[in-house]
């Protein structure tokens, strides 16, 4: 039993490190700002997420103690990749991209990057208190 | 009344989790105070998160996260192989547009992860009025195909999940 | 064999650090920049991670979570610099 | 007692004059008087046991540390002195009571005569010679005062200046003297001094202390060469110029040789010095006052002429000589300072001081015309006035002296200067009194009312009277004076109008003669004069100054222009040297200590670094960029921390790194993005030597201390963490117990950083600034969505959790990495992701916390914890702490130290805070607007909108 | 345990977040609470003196724990009179940013100057080497808040440069610490002070180059040449009565120099003893001399001023640099007179620029202004006092300097110096005054009068806080003989260490 | 391991020096963030360096690394990112107020 635990470490463990290479291996050997994004974006989630688990079981197989740490974590790590990404992709699309080159929204509005939001919030005047005083 | 004391039940769940995932030991005295911590924070933060949509069908989110998970292994599979073996010029990488049913931000928001966390797409941008979703592919040939895969395998479960 | 596995995965994410850090000297772009800085952040924290389990010790589990958090708010910023100036607005 | 009172008086009443003006300007003037006459009085009443030969003294104890002690002595020198001072300076307020105008704040003028007459007492009085230093540099003050007085005149300034700048000198020049002095003598009180006459004369320094002291006296008794500034110090009002130029101030030299005669004359470098300065300065002096159109400058030449020859005849070292010179002392103050008068007379009533556009006086005002001419014969050295005996015995003492073997050379001289002597004061009689009346004056000249001339005229009285009767008016004094001088050895002798046919007798007459004969041809010898050329001593002090100021100028400006590059790398580099010096300065041995293994991941963390390190050098013009790096940086350095068995310090690491980058970020927004290429090649070159020498150093110096063995007191901490600090995590413990004081301060600096930039912002935005913000548009391509949806819900979700995170890493600080502080800035992080997505203004209004009070509350929390151990009668910070049980819950500790973190906490949470928002209000000043949503759209909301609106 | 001696921290401490806290919306309580506070801070360093005057050094165990483990404080005479100083100048600046409505130019005046007392007080008092570093970041960012008080293109871009130069100056602290850490094992000095006589001499090399640094550290802050380049732009752009408030930063320095380098280097450190003697001594003369020149070379009357401080912080460690008993005694009491002129001068420099509506700072001619008559005396007895005439205390404690340099083997050179130097800054400050106040009245006649009309009372306290700092000069020359006897007694105690060590680690 | 660091520290505390000697104030910022960087990492190593030794008193350990420097270390940190708050804000102030970002002023003339 252990040794099928201490098996399944050992690949998670392989896999993982695979998966981070491969992702990092990505960032540069891609040609594109956009396409590289792809890269660590998954495979260096899949390689972090596989360390993880192989590291819970480790903790709860092989050291006794249950460890939940490595699920919160990922529960961090599941919740901000993306946004990360998507800040990413938004930056180089304002820097790099003609909103022309892109598919258009199918809307009767363009993309948030270029086009003022549709519903504009109701601006006032900048105030002169201090907000830090209220 | 209840609802003023314990305004995200949901997240109070959540947050005596995390509190005991932190702790990373059970005990009545750490479950005791991560229910306090997890009833004291909502009460401070649910200033900050108007309009918290109710969930329509909490179960259906187990399905979706294992279809989502089993998604990201097979991403990650697709796009190492994509990255170790073909050549950058052969790749055809670019945008899609996809229109959303969906009005939650929250539901946008899991819908957008989802993407960037599966097969070869990133959720680049919204639309300036939230209602479509810009997603960059790494290697898809039919982007129409992606698009439709996109609304059946992920949006409509979102949908069922909070609308 | 875990120790074995534990070395080899030390190698890829050194390697992978490594990899990150060319990116992060040739650019060209700055997001190229941030980007490499973004997953170098997430390297480590595996690398952590696999520190923990090499030395049998949890206690950098709250550097580890910590690390993701700020990752994340650095990036972030670092990207709302580049799209709107001031990141708190 | 008395004695010090004279010296006190004038000092004490110094503000009378200023108070008394109000009732009037005779008030004013009779007190001035009052209190001179008051300290005057109390000189007579000694006069007579100190003519006896009686020395009084009066000591109070000062400064045992340094030997200056207020002691003040009496004797023969001191009476004739302090007479004089307080004498003269009697009908000086007299004269200056119709001398000065209206316009004139006499009060003022009043003060600073007061102040003036009791530094000259005190010089005179003085038996410490540390003492007489202070009231010397007094009397320089103090004039500078008076010859400033009229302050709207360029002349004053000027002369006030040259008077301070050259007699400071010279005074400065004497504080070296006398300590000199003092060190041989083994006192500074004078007393003790004149008894050491063979031990001062036979030390090494004795040479060095004459030179300064005589430094000294020159300068203040304008010997030649620094004659120069007393004609210039004339601009004074005239009751000034008659008081210090001639009667007083200009006599201290002269006193203080007189003074010093017994212990440092009658050596070959005394004559040489003295004697020979002093006949230059005779000559020199007697020749430039011939050809000075302006009566007070005349005047001036002529008393730089006279204390020349007083000089001289001091320098002689011989008795006799001394008691000529103190003699002549006397005749001099009575004629010069009558002349004085007559000329402020002439000056008050005609207009004009300038010989040339004066004569005919005579006639219009007789009674000065008649003090004039005394006084002036008597200058001259005219039988019967007193001014001819102290010449004769003068040409006596010079036909007798030797210079460098050569026996008539100082004779020779001192007549040719009596000559001239004679030919200035012929010259004053005759072109200003005599000669035909003019009718070209502004308005007809008469005689001044008597208040003005009763001064003069008194003196002229004087010189007559001792003319006639030297031996009755002018020996006793001359006696009690020269005994004082001469330290008691005085020799026999008799003052008397008729010395016999003597050389000095035919001296006179030939220098009676030679001065008419000058005089008569005065006209073609002024051709001559002005023909040619010899320095003016004014323009070339001018230049000197003014070049001293310009070099000090250029010198100051050169170095201190404000460039901060170069003071940076000027320190750098004295580090760096002064770092090496003490390297090379003692022994050292290379450390013992193993060393670490390497293994391959940090040696890719160390690869990063170096490579991050040398981006940053040469990218840091991309601004952006070098803020990336930054992180990078960070990053590996927390990395680092962890590898190296410090958890606590990565986490305090990467936190500050970010909120470090998130402020830098917000600032950088309205700097320029990017630094222009502007350093030249050498200049990166330099700069890139200094920092890789720097490297090199601090790197050798880690090393060397990483590879040595120690002993170090935390041996203690480690034991006593958890027995006596209750906690195992050793640095929490330091942190908040064993060194809790220390970061007590911490927060403080943190607390005080936050006060400092909301102070700086809210000052900048109430100035110019603001309206040049209202203008301020961004300087790069801007996204048009300002609060994307995805980020706004991914932290909602993420704000309870980082809440929940930051709480657990406080309470779990005290036993495990973690603690106030992290725990601080983890919320605080939180708290920023909520401000990154939603905005400043969304996320302010939903919580209403004042950020001040926070701090403040952080620091009282901590502060008070510290005093709370005062009740238990334990000092400050002293901590407490329990174990807790509540059935069924675990045992859990109660620790005060905790109260301290959670001041730690609230401090930290609220300076971050109170930064970012006083940031937040730069940009929204730059027309940055509000946000009254979270989001830049909700298509939820906009479904509901609809319903609603 | 004396709860007295941590007072002088503690007391600005807790008022400075009070303030904060609950004044922070009226001006007017905010200068209550204050000022008092700030005269109470005076009133306990008096106290301190008269208790440290008996002799005996008195230790505070912050937190309990025994020195070296715990933090120390000590008052012992010199951190007393240091106290004293500090709370005596705090009054007068304080009143005088009252009076003069300075604390209202800006925000948080008040608590930032209870932060700056705290720092400066608790570098004083500290016996612990880290500690005192806390101490000068406390007072530094405090000064750099009050520093930049009021705003203004130029004082901003000066505060930049003073805040870059100490943050350099911090750097380098830290890393002497390290050095002295890495090589003795401890942060107490008294400890510190144990360790270097017992040092392996294998160590001596680090051990001075530890100890060097340290110097270089304590000579920013003094202003030591060639890095007090930061003092003249810093002192010149300050408000004035910051830059009064200053005048005891400078003597922080002098003040580290002599703790460390008489308790931790002293006689008894062997091979390293007097460490610092042989650098500090060229370049107190360097800094007294280009001082002086700057003073004759300013154009404009703040940085003149700043000059001056130079010069007398280079008087002041040239006789610190000759570490005999009797320069101590001179330095200290040249410290507390020239304490005492800066101040003064700064503040009168003020009243002046208050006045002054054109030409501002730089010394050229300018129409008179209101009150030039009495403002003219007030910097006439300035002057005197920075340049060292009498009858102020300068006067007597430039004797007591040239007194105390006797004997040694530079006395030649040091007396130049000095007097050479002095004449510089008299023949300064006499163009400078003369062209302030009475070239300025001959610009335009007569106008003096035009200062009746000027509402007195508003003027009131800042003069009469001037005049109070002056005649603090004066008697301090009168009482120069207590003074002097306090200081020797100081000296004694600095000189013998033992006294001090046994009082922080207990007889041995 | 030794080298490692110290080498690290040398190139932290030369990159800072560079910086700060630079004309501008960003810069300049930049380089007082690098040298807090290596004198943090410099006041660390004054205490020694060891590995899997953190100073958490457990009865498991094998002997603790020197908690001292590290406590010195924690109140640095704060402290430098205290005076880096203070700084960058106090030179974006002076470049709104003056208009430049130049660090060396032209203290000839003397402030106006
Ligand atoms: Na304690
Ligand atoms: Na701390």
């Amino acid at each position: 039993m252990i040794l099928l635990v201490e098996v399944l470490i050992s690949a998670l463990l392989v896999v993982g490190g695979f998966f981070a290479l491969v992702g990092s291996f990505g960032l540069i050997k891609l040609g594109d700002p956009m396409t590289r994004l792809h890269a660590p974006t998954k495979a260096t989630t899949l390689g972090v997420g596989s360390v993880l688990i192989a590291s819970m079981l480790y903790f709860a197989v092989i050291e006794g103690a249950f460890s939940f740490h490595e699920l919160l974590i990922s529960l961090f790590l599941f919740l901000t990749a993306p946004i990360t990404a998507n800040f990413i992709a938004k930056a180089y699309l304002l820097h790099r991209a003609q909103p022309e080159a892109l598919p258009r929204t199918e809307r009767d509005c363009g993309w948030a990057n270029f086009d003022a939001p549709k519903r504009d919030a109701v601006l006032t005047p900048p105030l002169n208190e201090d907000p830090a005083q209220r | 009344m209840l609802r003023k004391l314990l305004p995200h039940p949901l997240l109070t769940l959540l947050l005596t989790a995390v509190w005991i995932m932190l702790l990373n030991s059970v005990s009545l005295g750490g479950l005791l105070l991560g229910l306090i911590l997890g009833l004291l924070i909502p009460l401070y933060t649910a200033a900050y998160w108007p309009n918290r949509p109710r969930l329509r069908n909490p179960l259906m989110i187990v399905e979706y996260i294992l279809v989502v998970l089993l998604d990201i292994v097979i991403a990650n599979v697709v796009v190492a192989k994509t990255i170790l073996f073909k050549r950058n010029s052969a790749m055809k990488s670019g945008f899609v547009a996809v229109p959303l049913d969906l009005r939650t931000p929250e539901a946008i928001t899991v819908l957008a992860g989802t993407i960037t966390m599966t097969p070869g797409t990133v959720s680049s941008d919204l639309s300036a009025d939230g209602r479509s979703l810009l997603v960059h592919h790494l290697d898809a040939p039919n982007s129409d195909e992606l698009r439709d895969t996109i609304k059946q395998r992920y949006e409509r479960r979102l949908k069922e999940i909070f609308e | 064999m875990i120790a074995y596995a534990l070395m080899f995965c030390f190698g890829c994410f050194g390697l992978a650090l490594l990899f990150n850090l060319y990116r992060l000297w040739i650019g060209p772009l700055i997001v190229d920049r941030i980007l490499a800085l973004d997953t170098m952040v997430i390297n480590s924290i595996a690398l952590l991670v696999l520190y923990g389990m090499f030395e049998g010790t949890t206690i950098y589990f709250e550097a580890s979570l910590l690390f993701a958090m700020v990752g994340f708010v650095s990036t972030v910023a670092y990207c709302r610099f580049i799209l709107r100036g001031d990141i708190i607005e | 007692m008395s004695v010090a009172l004279i010296v006190a008086l004038p000092f004490l009443g110094a503000l009378l004059p200023g108070l008394m003006i109000r009732a009037g300007r005779n008030a004013c003037a009779a007190t001035t008087g009052a209190v001179t006459l008051l300290a005057f009085i109390l000189l007579l009443i000694e006069a007579p046991a100190v003519m006896s030969g009686e020395v009084i003294q009066y000591r109070i104890e000062w400064l045992p540390a340094l030997g200056l002690h207020a002691t003040f002595f009496l004797d023969g020198l001191g009476l004739l002195f302090a007479g004089m001072i307080l004498g003269i300076g009697l009908l000086i307020i007299l004269y200056a009571r119709f001398y000065l105008s209206k316009n004139d704040p006499m009060g003022l003028f009043y003060t600073y005569l007061l102040l003036f007459q009791g530094a000259m007492v005190g010089i005179v009085l003085s038996d410490n010679i540390l003492l007489l230093l202070i009231f010397w540099e007094l009397t320089s003050l103090s004039s500078f005062l008076l010859i400033g007085y009229w302050k709207h005149l360029p002349e004053g300034r000027q002369g006030a200046r040259m008077a301070l700048a050259v007699t400071g000198l010279g005074g400065l020049a004497m504080i070296a003297g006398m300590l000199i002095l003092g060190e041989i003598a083994g006192s500074y009180d004078l007393t003790v001094i004149l008894q050491h006459k063979e031990a001062i004369q036979a030390s090494p320094l004795y040479l060095p202390a004459l030179l300064l002291i005589l430094l000294g006296c020159f300068t203040k008794s304008a010997q030649f060469p620094f004659h120069f500034w007393l004609p210039h110090a004339m601009a004074a009002p005239t009751p000034v110029s008659a008081y210090l130029h001639s009667a007083t101030m200009v006599k201290a030299g002269l006193f203080l040789m007189a003074r010093l005669w017994p212990v440092m004359a009658g050596t070959e470098a005394w004559f040489y010095l003295v004697a020979t300065t002093g006949l230059a300065t005779m000559v020199i002096g007697a020749a430039i006052a011939l050809f000075k159109d302006d009566l007070k400058a005349l005047l001036a030449f002529s008393t730089v002429s006279h204390l020349g020859l007083i000089t001289m005849l001091l320098g002689f070292g011989s008795p006799m000589a001394a008691v000529v010179a103190v003699f002549h002392i006397i005749n001099h103050a009575t004629f010069k300072a009558a002349l004085f008068m007559t000329a402020g007379i002439v000056d008050h009533e005609v207009h004009s001081r300038d010989i040339k556009r004066l004569g005919g006086l005579a006639a219009l005002m007789p009674i000065t015309a008649l003090i004039a001419t005394i006084t002036a014969l008597s200058m001259a050295g005219i039988p019967p006035l007193n001014g001819f005996i102290s010449k004769e015995m003068m040409l006596e003492e010079a036909a007798h002296s030797a210079w460098a073997g050569n026996p008539w050379v100082i004779g020779a001289v001192a007549t040719f200067g009596a000559l001239l002597s004679v030919a200035y004061s012929f010259r004053y009689i005759a072109h200003v009194f005599l000669g035909p009346r003019r009718d070209d004056y502004p308005q007809q000249p008469h005689d001044p009312p008597f208040g003005m001339w009763a001064a003069p005229a008194l003196l002229a009285v004087l010189v007559v009277l001792i003319g006639l009767a030297p031996g009755f008016f002018a020996e006793p004094l001359v006696v009690a004076t020269a005994g004082a001088v001469t330290g008691g050895n005085l020799p026999e002798f008799h003052l008397s109008l008729w010395h016999g046919v003597t050389p000095a007798l035919f001296m006179s007459i030939a220098a009676v003669a030679g001065g008419g004969l000058l005089l008569w041809r005065h006209a073609n010898l002024e051709r001559l004069w002005l023909a040619a050329p010899r320095p003016e001593a004014k323009r070339i002090f001018d230049a000197l100054v003014s070049a001293a100021a310009r070099a000090s100028g250029r010198v100051t400006d050169a170095l201190h222009d404000g460039a901060l590059t170069r003071y940076l790398a000027i320190l750098c580099v004295a580090a760096i040297g002064i770092g090496l010096a003490g390297y090379l300065g003692g022994q050292h041995s290379p450390g013992q200590r193993p060393q670490l293994p390497v293994s391959t991941v940090p040696v890719i963390g160390w690869l990063l670094l170096l490579v991050s390190c040398l981006s940053v050098a040469l990218f840091h013009r991309q601004r952006l960029l070098a803020l990336v790096l930054i992180g990078v940086i960070g990053l590996i350095i927390s990395i680092g921390f962890i590898y190296l068995s410090a958890p606590d310090l990565a986490l305090t690491q990467i936190s500050v790194e970010v909120v470090t980058v998130i402020l830098l970020l917000l600032a950088l927004n309205f700097l320029p993005k990017q630094t222009p290429q502007e350093s030249t090649m050498p200049r990166k070159l330099r700069d890139a030597a200094i920092a890789l020498a720097g490297g090199l150093g601090v790197g050798a110096l880690c090393w060397a201390i990483l590879t040595r063995d120690f002993q170090t007191i935390s041996d203690f901490h480690l034991e006593q963490s958890y027995p006596g600090g209750g906690g195992t995590n050793v640095v929490n413990v330091i942190l908040v117990d064993f060194r809790g004081f220390d970061t007590f301060g911490e927060i403080i600096v943190l607390g005080i950083a936050a006060l400092a930039i909301y102070a700086l912002v809210e000052t900048i935005l109430h100035g110019p600034v603001s309206r040049r913000l209202r203008a301020w548009t961004a300087d790069q391509v801007e996204a048009k969505d300002r609060h994307p949806l995805m980020l706004v819900v991914a932290t909602r979700v993420m704000l309870p959790i980082s809440l929940m995170v930051g709480v657990y890493i406080f309470l779990r600080g005290h036993n495990e990495p973690g603690g106030g502080f992290i725990a601080g800035l983890v919320v605080a992080i939180a708290l920023v992701m909520q401000y990154m997505a939603s905005g400043f203004a969304w996320a302010q209004s939903r919580s209403r916390y004042d950020y001040h009070s926070l701090i403040a509350l952080g620091v009282l929390f901590a502060g008070l914890t510290g005093v709370g151990a005062w009740f238990a009668g334990r000092p400050f910070l002293t901590s407490d702490f329990g174990y807790v049980t509540i059935p069924p819950l675990e045992k859990f500790e109660l620790a005060t130290a905790m109260i301290f973190d959670l001041g730690v906490f609230l401090t930290v949470v609220g300076s971050v805070m109170l930064a970012l928002a006083s940031l937040s209000r730069i940009a929204r000043r730059a027309g940055e607007t509000l946000n009254p949503d979270p989001m830049d759209i909700d298509p939820s909301a906009v479904a509901r909108d609809t319903e609603v609106r | 345990m004396n709860h007295w001696i941590i007072a002088p921290i503690v007391l600005p401490a807790i008022l400075a977040p009070f303030l904060v806290l609950a004044t922070r919306h009226s001006l007017r309580l905010q200068r209550t609470f204050s000022v008092a506070g700030t005269f109470a801070l005076a009133a306990i360093a008096l106290a301190l003196t008269v208790a440290a005057a008996g002799g005996a050094t008195e230790v505070y165990e912050v937190g309990n724990w025994p020195g070296p483990f715990g933090i120390v404080l000590v008052l012992d005479r010199l951190s007393a009179l240091m106290v004293l100083l500090t709370g005596l100048l705090a009054v007068a600046v304080v009143v005088y940013a009252v009076g003069s409505g300075w604390d209202a130019r800006g925000r948080n005046f008040h608590p930032l100057f209870q932060f700056q007392l705290m720092g400066i007080c608790g570098a004083f008092l500290t016996g612990d080497a880290f500690n005192l570093f806390v101490f000068f970041e406390v007072l530094l960012i405090a000064s750099y808040g009050l520093m930049i008080h009021g705003g203004g293109p130029m004082r901003l871009r000066a505060g930049v440069q003073y805040v870059v130069i100490n943050l350099a100056g911090s750097t380098l602290f830290l890393f002497a610490l390290g050095t002295l850490y890495g090589v003795t094992g401890t942060l107490n000095m008294a400890d510190m002070a144990l360790k270097v006589r017992e040092l392996a001499p294998g160590n001596e090399a680090l051990l001075r180059v530890g100890g060097l640094l340290l110097l270089i550290v304590f000579a920013i802050k003094s202003a030591l040449v060639p890095i007090h380049f930061w003092l003249p732009g810093t002192y010149a752009n300050a408000p004035a009565p910051v830059a009064a408030l200053f005048a005891i930063m400078t003597k922080v320095g002098a003040y580290a120099i002599l703790r460390v380098y008489t308790l931790v280097f002293g006689a008894e450190a062997g091979a390293n003893a007097w460490l610092a003697a042989d650098w500090l001594l060229p370049a107190a003369l360097l800094t007294l001399a280009l001082g002086m020149i700057g003073v004759l070379g300013s154009r404009s009357l703040m940085r003149l001023i700043a000059f001056s401080v130079i010069g007398s912080v280079g008087t002041l460690l040239v006789a610190l640099s000759l570490f005999t008993p009797e320069s101590t005694v001179a330095a200290l009491y040249y410290l507390i007179h020239s304490t005492l002129a800066t101040a003064a001068l700064f503040l009168i420099a003020d009243l002046i620029l208050e006045r002054r509506a054109i030409g501002g700072d730089l010394l050229h001619p300018a129409p008179s202004f209101p009150q030039a008559g009495v403002i003219a005396a007030l910097f006439f007895a300035g002057a005197i006092g920075m340049t060292g005439m009498p009858p102020l205390s300068g006067f007597v404690g430039k004797l007591l300097v040239l007194d105390a340099a006797r004997g040694a083997d530079s006395m030649a050179l040091i007396w130049t110096v000095i007097l050479v130097t002095s004449l510089l800054a008299i023949v300064g400050f006499a163009r400078a005054g003369s062209t302030l106040f009475w070239k300025s009245s001959a610009v335009t006649g007569e106008d003096d009068r035009a200062g009746e009309t000027l509402p007195k009372a508003a003027s009131f306290v800042p003069m009469a806080v001037t005049v109070t700092l002056l005649s603090a000069m004066v008697l301090l020359a009168v009482l120069a003989g207590p003074t002097t006897s306090y200081l020797e007694a100081t000296a004694r105690q600095l000189y013998d260490p033992s006294g001090y060590i046994e009082a922080v680690l207990g007889p041995r | 391991m030794e080298f490692l660091v110290a080498s690290s520290v040398g190139s932290l505390t030369a990159a800072g020096i560079y910086l700060i000697l630079r004309l501008r104030t960003f810069p300049a910022v930049v380089g007082v963030a690098m040298l807090s960087y290596a004198v943090n990492v410099f006041l660390f190593a004054s205490g020694r360096l060891a590995i899997d030794l953190p100073p958490i008193i457990d009865k498991a350990a094998t002997g603790y690394t020197d908690p001292l420097p590290q406590a010195l270390v924690l109140t640095a940190i704060v402290i430098s990112f205290g005076m880096t708050a203070v700084v960058v804000i106090l030179a974006l102030g002076a470049y709104l107020e003056s208009g430049t970002d130049r660090i060396d002023t032209d203290d000839r003339a003397g402030p106006q």
